[in-house]
């Protein structure tokens, strides 16, 4: 029988493999990708209590967040070349 | 069956999760998220958010990962080897700590109350129910979230551009 | 419990074997075959067995024993894995895409209730986008990986492609969500029951939009900027051979044919017969008297229905590949960007407008 | 000589007919559609019976049929055998001085009445570059360009120089080819 503890213990291990990835690799791109595996950790939650308590409104909060995220990813992806191209600020 | 299921997703989102912050290689650690993305729309899929599930896969795993995918494409043209320095010793150390930190609820978890799923009210989670709320009681944040997509798109014009007209 | 799962097996093996059994090979023979008779040719009719020719088809066998005999090849420097797992990612997309499509309708045999879909979800027409969205991975790979700089050229090409006319191509489909009130297929399908509630009669305009993106999401001439043979080798396949280059081959017709269903079930019908509904045709077929047969024969009716209207649509896409030249890339690039795109946000207000006048009568 | 300017717009403005791309597709559409119809009519009343001429095919089945070119194809240079039996051939050398490569190489005879005629007449298939030269120099018509465009390969190309053996033809199966020479060099049309 699958409970929400389940669910928490899930999205803990992938918050705190986001948060490793944040603070260990330096590549820019694959730190972002890290935040991207917190952002998701928190959907998981978000989707899980909003089964839990029959609210919807779980749901319309990951419907935010990708939101979010995608406007983060456009302006990350043509950020990104411009760090790279000028070194100096040590984004790579 | 269930179970199965859980266990099969989760382990192997938390294991292609692993290997995108271990791999050496953007590339594969780009592959590996979407992996990660996949199961992930999986385990939504399996609490009923048929509409979070399928744009799990078409936001996350289809364009923004899409998205990462190609500016690493675009910048492995001038890749060097070994290019990325590893961090201060007390980055990591910050980490083994946040990730302790985290850990102890974790682990207490098992000792607390269980909390049990009810049965969920028919039409749960389809795209009828969700996009109710999203243009009824969620109209503002709904609208200020395309605006803020707006501004995204803008910016990424106005960002890659060198010389505007 | 067993039967479900048999009949959902037999619906399986039934879009797969015509996806994989039927379409593929035959479209290849088709796109040559075709082609020459309409640029007054004579095309491929040399395969022959005792001398029987059978105009060329058994080309289609020969052309499989050829690649499956021939050296699977990986070029030095290149990534193995991506390399041998590019192909199957471009293929597998295009075959997932068609399990929501309905190919018939609902039948009552024997009290067992048969729904034509291999799974009806709620979300249908956005798990196909979602789906379609993931063919991108398996090209973009497969130039990456070839370390090739005419592949890595067409992977780039083909992602930047692919992923704006995905933007297009989704909305598109809003103006008929809005119109039918459901992303379900089979709902869509459903309300389609009375000829004139076809898709092609109020939303024509937003069919030639989603034909243009389906065909540049598919990078078919003539938006198949990413393999140009005058510019780029064969672009993202360049480094491939064997069954390997086959299989990009195949998804290109996997994907003519997932297209193609995907328009019969949003503009013209799927199943249904012009002017006659469901119910006519079961009580036509003498369902008072024999209703299982009467039942058996409306699901056949139904499938070969939709299965004319795919090749319709099919030889439409071939007669455009076979007529138009290469667009240039940024011409490709502005038609997405400048043209669709607004063309179609366009109709998305202009349906709105048409719903809340009561100019559409919705269904 | 007054040399006519035809004009061409190059920054062609498209109407906005044109630019709505769609009937314009349709009419090329309709255009290959015609042709795809008609052919595969064709193509129906072949299998019944054969009605080659109700397609438009613009090619042949090869090895079963081939094309006959027109007299004015430069095939493999040939030697003409005349009605008695000889070579018309006189061994002047004015074709060996003509060829550009120099693939031809000619020993001359004399016959016991005084006639002179080649010994050997080699041509070296693998240099020749079927540019007619030899045809123009010849003052007797005795080496001609025939329509034989089969047999100018070989696996090896020691087979691919002729001997006067290998060249001759007889010169029935030139006519046409002949009187092509002759209208060319001395009928009206001559250059």
């Amino acid at each position: 029988m699958i409970t929400v503890n389940h669910y928490i213990a899930l999205s803990a291990v992938l918050f705190v493999i986001g948060v490793v990835g944040v603070l260990t690799r330096r590549n820019i791109i694959i730190v972002m990708m890290s935040i991207e595996i917190m952002l998701n950790a928190a959907n998981l939650l978000l989707v899980t209590f909003a089964r839990q308590s029959g609210d919807m409104t779980g749901h319309v909060f990951v419907f935010m967040v990708m939101a979010v995220a995608a406007a983060e990813a456009a302006r990350g992806a043509c950020d990104h070349p411009r760090v790279v191209q000028e070194p100096r600020d040590g984004g790579y | 069956m269930e179970i199965l299921m859980f266990n099969l997703l989760g382990g192997l989102s938390v294991a292609l999760a692993l290997g995108a912050i271990i791999s050496k290689r953007p590339v594969n650690s780009a592959i590996n998220l979407i992996g990660t993305m996949f199961c992930l729309a999986g385990l939504f899929a399996m609490q009923d958010a048929h509409l979070i599930a399928a744009l799990q896969v078409l936001v996350y795993a289809g364009a923004i990962m899409a998205l990462f995918l190609f500016v690493i494409m675009l910048l492995n043209v001038r890749e060097k080897v070994g290019a990325e320095s590893r961090r201060q010793p007390y980055w990591q150390l910050l980490a083994v700590v946040s990730a302790g930190a985290l850990f102890v609820p974790l682990v207490t978890l098992g000792g607390g109350k269980i909390l049990k799923f009810k049965e969920a009210a028919s039409g749960f989670g389809t795209t009828a129910a969700v996009g109710r709320l999203l243009y009824t009681d969620y109209i503002l944040p709904f609208e200020i979230a395309s605006v803020l997509l707006l501004a995204a798109l803008v910016g990424a014009v106005i960002l890659t551009k060198t010389k505007i007209r | 419990m067993t039967l479900a799962l048999v009949e959902t097996a037999a619906k399986i093996a039934f879009v797969f074997g015509l996806n994989i059994g039927v379409f593929a090979p035959l479209l290849g023979w088709v796109e040559r075959k075709q082609s020459a008779v309409m640029q007054d040719r004579i095309g491929a009719d040399r395969a022959d067995v005792f001398g029987f020719t059978i105009i060329g088809l058994f080309h289609t066998m020969s052309d499989t024993i050829k690649l499956i005999f021939k050296e699977d090849f990986i070029p030095r420097g290149a990534d193995r894995i991506m390399h041998t797992a590019a192909p199957a990612l471009a293929l597998i997309p295009a075959l997932v895409a068609f399990t929501v499509i309905p190919f018939g309708g609902h039948y009552t045999l024997w009290g067992h209730n048969v729904n034509l879909v291999v799974a009806d979800l709620d979300v249908g027409a956005l798990f196909v986008f979602a789906i379609s969205s993931l063919a991108a991975y398996g090209v973009v790979l497969a130039g990456w990986s070839s370390n090739n700089n005419w592949s890595f050229l067409g992977g780039l090409r083909a992602a930047a492609q692919m992923f704006s006319y995905e933007v297009a191509m989704g909305l598109t489909i809003i103006g008929l969500v809005m119109f039918y009130q459901s992303l379900s297929l089979v709902t869509i399908v459903e309300k389609q029951n009375e000829f004139w509630h076809w898709g092609i009669i109020w939303h024509w305009p937003a069919f030639i939009l989603y034909f243009t993106c389906a065909i540049a999401e598919n990078k078919r001439i003539p938006f198949d900027v990413p393999e140009a043979e005058s510019e780029l080798v064969a672009g993202y396949f360049t480094e491939y051979s064997g069954m390997k280059f086959i299989m990009f081959w195949m998804a290109e017709f996997v994907e003519v044919v997932t297209i193609s269903a995907l328009c019969v079930v949003l503009f013209f019908g799927g199943h249904h017969l012009p002017f006659v509904t469901d119910a006519e045709l079961i009580s036509g077929l003498g369902g008072a008297l024999y209703p299982n047969f009467a039942n058996l024969a409306a699901m056949g009716i139904g499938i070969l229905t939709f299965i004319v209207k795919v090749i319709i649509l099919i030889f439409i896409q071939m007669t455009i590949r076979w007529t138009l030249p290469r667009f240039r890339y940024d011409q490709v690039m502005a038609l997405g960007w400048k043209l669709v795109l607004p063309a179609s946000l366009i109709w998305i207000f202009i349906v709105g407008v048409g719903i809340l006048s009561g100019i559409m009568p919705r269904p | 000589m007054a040399t006519k300017i035809k004009k061409i717009r190059r920054n062609v403005t498209l109407t906005l007919w044109e630019q709505s791309y769609v009937p314009e597709i349709l009419r090329g559409m309709y255009i290959t559609l015609e042709h795809f119809f008609i052919n595969l009519w064709g193509l129906i009343l072949e299998f019944a019976w054969s009605g080659r001429e109700d397609r438009k095919i613009a090619t042949v089945y090869y090895p079963e049929e081939s094309v006959t070119p027109p007299p004015a194809y430069r095939g493999r240079p040939v030697l003409v055998l005349g009605a008695d039996g000889n070579e018309k051939c006189v061994a002047c050398g004015l074709c060996e001085a003509a060829c550009p490569p120099q693939c031809i190489s000619i020993i001359g005879a004399e016959r016991a009445n005084g006639e002179r005629y080649p010994l050997r007449y080699t041509l070296d298939g693998t240099r020749c570059i079927f540019c007619g030269r030899c045809e123009e120099a010849c003052p007797k018509e005795a080496i001609v360009m025939s329509d034989d465009w089969r047999n100018l390969c070989e696996y090896d190309r020691s087979k691919m120089i002729y001997e006067k053996a290998d060249l001759l033809v007889p010169e029935e199966k030139l006519a046409g080819r002949l009187a092509f020479i002759r209208d060319k060099a001395f009928g009206k049309d001559r250059y």
